[in-house]
């Protein structure tokens, strides 16, 4: 394979990747952090390096109703959102993984106002966990790039005609620059066939789309829809096996663990901070700590197998929530949970929220985090839930 | 866009026999159905039809039974005119030639929820034919005021009592406000005057882009009148001025009926349920408007 | 890892120069690098930073950059209170000025840097535009990258005109910091 | 064919019998209208001048040309009667089920 890096950020990443999976319509609304990839997407159109229709349409709501209304003739497609976009477009997230039109979106992870913020966090996407989307977490740009490609090939499964959703985290990732290679166009064009689905508007065979359901069969749809979902998991980790096989990079699928063999003390983290934390494992592990990280990349479908298998082998669980639902506790602790609780077996753990509105995550803070993880396990603490960087004084 | 007296004109005697709205669940006499079906019926078996939420979806699609008889789709409530944009666009990217695209939404899917979409779409000049089939109230709710709930109308939502005096305003001037995008064609229709719609609707499928048509559809339902007249009272609604036929084409407005004397509104009101507690000062604010309405588009328009 | 901030207005081309050498230490250096602006909206003429890192591995290290090894100054206007937090004692800090030595007290804890990057960006573009001006000089300076992986980035970002001037600020940058 | 016909519907036994997704075969119809009327259309064939004012309004379509003559699919007429109201030659009567 020819050398193909290139410096770009985040956001040209998922552009590119976008490029080489050729879809037939682009539709999205500018937003920060997302407003690059499509400002590129726009740019290799005009250049005729990308053969699709480029909607510049009024509003996020119409981006994903253009969406679907293109995958409704069976046309691949691409829409990108963020924030108050993303909770624009949430009555059309539902309404596609209803509709079984396997839509690929970008959303660049950021705060939700009020208070207005534009910088990163994970609590958009996170609220809209039930709208029947597949959600990737990436950690970088090339993984943003590889996600594009492999989100079309898992979307567009026959098995699971589902859309799905590659989220990074807003400026972190979509504003860097660093090296990504990008993918030779036949090797994608052999990856990633053509689209077919049989849910589609067609002079041939024409249908009626979208329709209601009587109480009698509306059960059904929905179950077919979980069911669907749950089919992914095995399509995500072929697409993951195949994409390692013909482009050299491997995911682990639904999770990725890092230094988790004979942890004592593990983080679950998505996206970005995951890096962080890897730094700061190799420094303890130098110290002679056995920490260790559960990357969780799927937050639909959940990894339950997989958390419940890392509960099984380790003493104390800990999870970074750049989000939180509340009166409650983060969601992806939440998550983590509900999927610790289905084993017999008592693991310290502790949720700690924070990272919101662009707050950064430090070294010393992840640091601090498995150190607590260790004195609960030592004192056989009850669970904590924690901000961990309120900078001032709190009531508790 | 082709000259109209380039298009051939489809009628009752030469317009297809295939019927493409068939067994839906309409209350009897609807007068939106007609709309529906006869402008399916002009566009042909190459039409991809978007509803939103509203009566003819509600009354199309409920599974197991499919009423279009060619390929339809629900829509998102505020999004069908960026989801038909979607469907014109995906199906031309596809390579798809010689076919049209059409929305069907109610008043309130147009003037009012739908509006966003319904601007970005002719401002995108996307090739969609748009047509609003105006019953003047949220009649699939339940007959709530809309947008296009004109003057003095008792709905569920504007009572009619002491305190709200049924609708105090007037219709939205959803025509104009769409000329006002320099629409190549829009046009607004009454099924009361079939041949004029028939003849909108093949001059619409002819523009290739946006357009536009506003078409008058009685509601026995939500307007208290027989299922029998629904044709009528449409025709009536144009016959005392209330409604006008009118086209933009080429940035140029056309009033297609100018009547010299307009049939009584008093009679064409109080055939109906909905207006019959309007005073006789109701009724004068009634005429008054329309007065001054039609003084402006005879002025300008003729 | 290494660690440069870039102080800039915006519209000075800071971020450019953080992203230049971002790519001759990865594309043209073989090493790895990240580059990115302070984040939030750009406004012109605002005071704006910019961030370098480059590593001989993949950086995984997604956390604000707390201890800089090289700071570049575009304008020495920016020099205010507080400019100091965030430098490792002893870094390198290069300012576009005719007169590095007045800085000598108030940035005493630094190895201090000057070039008179107005001057040869108005020499060569007839222009103030100092990034490559002072990217060149940083390469000079640092040694980060080389002048063939500095020249060569040049020309991966810009279009050919731009880059044979640019090419030249960069030549005259890394000889005046060699004298 | 010229309107689509009533057709059985299979009632689903297994999840895999539904469609995937809310999408269906266009134009399929399971159930009939006939049950919504009161009044039936009558044509008087004598009186009708075959203008098509009736097939032209009729809200479901139900009225259709057969050779020279108009004729009614009473499978999916709901009574309406605007297609008796508008008839110039009130050729058409409304008649009780």
């Amino acid at each position: 394979m020819k050398n193909n890096k290139v410096f770009i950020s985040g956001d040209e990443a998922v552009a590119q990747g976008v490029r080489l999976s050729r879809p037939h319509v682009v539709a999205a609304y500018p937003i920060t952090p997302q407003t690059i990839t499509v400002e590129r997407l726009s740019e290799m159109v005009e250049a005729g390096e990308m053969d699709a229709e480029y909607m510049h349409v009024e509003s996020e709501h119409s981006a994903i109703s253009a969406t679907m209304g293109a995958s409704a003739v069976g046309a691949r497609t691409f829409t990108a959102s963020s924030s108050q976009g993303l909770l624009y477009m949430a009555e059309g997230l539902h309404y596609c993984s209803g509709g079984r039109w396997p839509v690929v979106m970008m959303n660049a992870n950021r705060s939700v106002a009020l208070p207005w913020s534009i910088y990163g966090d994970q609590r958009d996407s996170l609220s809209l966990l039930d709208s029947g989307w597949i959600q990737v977490y990436v950690e970088d740009a090339q993984e943003a790039l590889d996600m594009i490609i492999q989100a079309y090939k898992i979307a567009e499964h026959k098995d699971v005609l589902t859309p799905m959703m590659v989220n990074l985290d807003g400026f972190i990732l979509t504003h860097t620059y660093e090296l990504v290679e990008i993918p030779d166009q036949e090797m994608v064009d052999h990856f990633l066939p053509a689209f077919e689905t049989p849910n589609k508007m067609s002079f041939e065979n024409p249908k009626n789309l979208g329709f209601s359901s009587r109480p009698d069969d509306n059960t059904e749809f929905k179950y077919q829809q979980n069911e669907a979902m749950f089919n992914a998991i095995d399509v995500i980790h072929k697409t993951d096996k195949d994409f390692a096989d013909m482009f050299g990079r491997k995911y682990h699928g639904m999770v990725e663990e890092y230094m988790c063999e004979d942890a004592d003390v593990v983080l679950v983290a998505l996206g970005s901070v995951c890096g962080t934390v890897r730094v700061v494992i190799d420094k303890m592990r130098a110290e002679g700590k056995k920490v260790g990280l559960l990357k969780i990349r799927y937050m639909r479908p959940f990894p339950v197998e997989e958390v419940k298998d890392l509960a099984k082998r380790v003493k104390a669980i800990g999870v970074i929530d750049k989000d939180i639902s509340f009166g409650y506790e983060g969601t992806v602790y939440t998550n983590v949970n509900s999927a610790i609780s289905q084993i017999d077996k008592y693991v310290f753990k502790s949720n700690f929220v924070g990272g919101l509105g662009g707050r950064d995550i430090t070294k010393a803070e992840i640091e601090d985090m498995y150190n607590k993880l260790y004195a609960g396990l030592e004192n056989k603490s009850e669970e904590t839930v924690e901000f961990f960087s309120l900078n001032v004084e709190s009531n508790d | 866009m082709t000259k109209v007296l380039d298009i051939p004109k489809v009628n009752a005697k030469n317009m297809t026999e295939k019927e493409f709205f068939y067994g839906h669940k309409a209350c009897a006499g609807c007068g939106g159905s007609i709309a529906v079906r006869l402008a399916l019926k002009v566009l042909g078996e190459r039409t991809y039809s978007a509803l939103p939420a509203g009566c003819m979806s509600a009354v199309g699609f409920i599974y197991p039974q499919m009423a279009f008889n060619s390929n339809a789709i629900i829509t998102t409530f505020p999004g069908s005119a960026s989801m038909a944009a979607g469907i014109a666009a995906g199906a031309k990217a596809l390579g798809q030639e010689d076919f049209k695209t059409v929305v069907f939404a109610g008043d309130g899917g147009t003037a009012d929820i739908g509006f966003q979409a319904l601007s970005g779409m002719i401002d995108r000049n996307d090739d969609v034919l748009y047509i609003c089939y105006d019953n003047e109230a949220y009649m699939n709710t339940g007959i709530q005021k809309s947008g296009l709930t004109p003057y003095g109308t008792k709905t569920t939502t504007t009572p009619a009592g002491q305190n709200i005096p049924g609708t105090v305003t007037h219709k939205k001037n959803l025509f104009e406000i769409i000329a006002a995008h320099d629409i190549q064609y829009a046009a607004t229709a009454s099924i009361g005057y079939p041949q004029d719609f028939l003849n909108k609707v093949n001059k619409a499928k002819h523009v290739k882009g946006a357009s536009f048509i506003h078409v008058y559809a009685s509601c026995p339902t939500g307007w208290g009148t027989p299922t029998e007249t629904s044709v009528e009272i449409a025709k009536d609604a144009v016959d005392c001025g209330l409604i006008f036929l009118a086209e933009y084409e080429d940035g140029e407005y056309k009033l297609n009926r100018n009547p010299k004397e307009f049939r009584s509104v008093e009679d064409y009101l109080k055939k109906q349920g909905r207006f019959k507690h309007m005073s006789d000062a109701d009724i004068q604010c009634v005429i008054e408007n329309r007065d001054k309405k039609w003084e402006r588009m005879r002025k300008n328009w003729l | 890892m290494k660690e440069i901030r870039w102080h800039g207005r915006g519209g000075q081309g800071g971020f450019t120069a953080s992203r230049l050498l971002g790519i001759a230490a990865s594309v043209h250096g073989g090493k790895h690098a990240l580059a990115f602006p302070s984040f939030g909206p750009e406004r012109r003429g605002a005071p704006v930073l910019a961030f370098t890192k480059i590593d001989e591995t993949k950086i995984h290290d997604r956390s604000e950059v707390q201890e800089s090894d090289f700071v570049v100054v575009m304008d020495e206007t920016l020099i205010v209170p507080g400019f100091e937090k965030g430098i490792k004692p002893g870094a390198c800090v290069l300012i576009n000025t005719q007169d590095v030595s007045q800085y000598a007290e108030q940035l005493k804890d630094f190895e201090l840097k000057g070039i008179d990057a107005t001057s040869l960006a108005m020499e060569v573009l007839g222009r103030p535009i100092t990034n490559t001006a002072m990217y060149g000089a940083l390469a000079a300076a640092s040694g980060l990258v080389s002048k063939e992986a500095a020249i060569a980035s040049i020309h991966t970002e810009m279009k050919p005109k731009l880059a044979q001037l640019n090419e030249q600020i960069v030549e005259k940058a890394f000889e005046l910091m060699n004298n | 064919m010229s309107r689509p016909k009533h057709t059985e519907y299979q009632i689903p036994q297994h999840i895999n019998d539904y469609p995937t997704g809310p999408q269906y075969d266009a134009g399929f119809l399971p159930e009939k209208n006939a049950g919504w009327r009161t009044f039936k259309p009558v044509v008087n064939h004598d009186e009708c001048i075959y203008c098509l004012r009736c097939y032209l309004l009729c809200p479901d379509g139900t009225i259709m040309k057969d050779n020279g003559k108009i004729k009614i699919d009473m499978d999916y007429c709901k009574g309406c009667g605007v297609c008796a109201h508008e008839c110039p030659k009130d050729a058409i009567a409304m008649e009780k089920e």
